[in-house]
């Protein structure tokens, strides 16, 4: 099938409903949600590079999510939404911890990895964000007391620079605001 | 089995088993530290799937190497992991060469 | 690693908590739902056999979810849950519609098929439940206003006669019943 | 595309090119009916997962081979699909054969 067909047909499929996935904070589970994602670029007509970068980023985010998030805790869920909105197919991956900036391991979208300051102090960490931001065509990160969402997006047609860094869109909202 | 280690007078040959470089692949891949030869060469052949979780086990050889002075090469990398190596710098410390081009290395 | 460290890491990880999955009801991503499948049961340490079983399985059973519960409408979900209850993995499907008996196209366990009738008659279709039947170590159907729950169950210790036919349990209400 | 169709004289060669016989494959494999030979011959090499939608698919071109007097053979079916080609006796209709034992038929 051209790709084309696909995009239309995903326009029937995925633009009115969405495909959910709970999965327990386990890392062995992470692999469930990046082959759903494979499969979801390849119905999308994403070629190849795409389809890697989609995978690599949805499994970048969902590690952040069971790590992170949710310090591993199997009690409590990782969510990965996948839906298409406005010629651009999201991935929304949520946990129920909050946001926390590391500076010296979040490796800003205009900084270029310096490999060599890092080798020198063993940081061997801290590339996941630095990978999403240079794979995806937008990120927004939205975290208050019930949790983090992560949303990654990809647009549908190929549009300028592929993989030009994006920029990172990121509210927090102070856990106490809304708890009481 | 995540590897299946050749090892020479001076070369270690380390051929990755799974498809996949990830969490669950990384703690055997990090522990190969210390089985690592004068040439090391990782063999890339069968894995479909980098992240940077494996990255991040890829780079404690890359260090440890430096460390004992050893050189570290990937052979039979796919093109997105070129990109994706690239995009960290990994391509500095773990070369990417053609299995044919280590002979004289590993036969020496 | 032995299938008996992957059984045991299993009652840690998924005993406890599931694996969710909500699909459009569109076939195309019925495929989705049977990756994920392989994956669970490979983590299982299922063997090559038993692991196609399940995949062919969760198939059948999410294709009818998709076709004859929801009449492929693509508004409404059907939902798959991979879980662990005594020694035994569960993989419930359930759908929005009520449980459709179609004396002619099921085929009981104890039947052989027969596929000389079958084809004199075109009858291509109506072999899903057949097949379940065979491939898992128990089946639940219960159907009611709210939907219907398709429940297969996979020992994790492979016990007496693999394949063997098993019972079918069906357990249907009105769908009156719980309307007033 | 999912079909690659090879005609001879007297012999129909139909190579599956997909991973998957399924609801999505169904109806281009249903649809080689009017291409099948005197000596049809499935080739599932690529298969890797059937299900009754594809089986379904599949019986369509057994009907119809019945009725234009024709034999049809799968090669390349994995042993997971010849059980499920056994529960439902679909073994009888398509006979699972090797693709060198058919050579006197297609080369004749
Ligand atoms: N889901 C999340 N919840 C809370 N903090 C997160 C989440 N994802 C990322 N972070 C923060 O961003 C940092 C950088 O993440 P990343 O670049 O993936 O590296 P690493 O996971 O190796 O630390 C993390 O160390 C953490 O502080
Ligand atoms: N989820 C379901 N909801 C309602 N009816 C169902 C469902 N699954 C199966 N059935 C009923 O069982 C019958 C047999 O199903 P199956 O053996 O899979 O064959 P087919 O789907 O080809 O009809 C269906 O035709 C339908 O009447």
């Amino acid at each position: 099938m051209a790709s084309d067909q696909l995009i239309e047909q995903s326009n029937c499929a995925l633009a009115f409903s969405d495909i959910d996935i709970q999965i327990p904070s386990d890392l062995v589970f992470e692999r469930v949600v990046r082959e759903s994602a494979v499969f979801v670029a390849k119905y999308l007509g994403f070629d190849e590079e795409r389809v890697g970068d989609l995978q690599l980023a949805v499994s970048e985010a969902v590690t952040n999510a069971i790590e992170h998030g949710n310090n591993s805790d199997i009690n409590i869920k990782v969510g990965v939404k996948f839906y298409i909105r406005a010629e651009r197919l999201a991935v929304k991956v949520t946990d129920q911890g909050h946001w926390v900036e590391a500076a010296h391991t979040v490796e800003r979208a205009n900084d270029d990895i310096d490999m060599e300051t890092r080798l020198e102090h063993d940081m061997t960490r801290g590339m996941g964000i630095f990978l999403i931001e240079r794979l995806v065509d937008n990120l927004d990160v939205k975290s208050s007391s019930t949790g983090t969402e992560f949303t990654m997006w990809f647009n549908l047609h190929k549009g300028s620079e592929p993989n030009d860094p994006v920029s990172f869109n990121i509210e927090l909202q102070k856990a106490d605001q809304h708890l009481n | 089995m995540t590897l299946k280690v050749e090892q020479g007078n001076a070369f270690t040959i380390i051929h990755i088993q799974n498809d996949s470089v990830d969490a669950t692949s990384a703690k055997e891949i990090a522990g190969i530290k210390d089985r690592m030869n004068q040439t090391t060469i990782m063999d890339f052949g069968p894995v479909m799937f980098i992240n940077s979780a494996g990255i991040s086990a890829l780079l404690k050889l890359v260090i440890e190497a430096r460390k004992q002075g050893k050189k570290l090469y990937a052979v039979n990398v796919t093109a997105h992991h070129r990109k994706v190596f690239e995009m960290v710098d990994m391509l500095r410390y773990m070369p990417i060469a053609k299995m044919e081009d280590l002979m004289p290395l590993i036969s020496a």
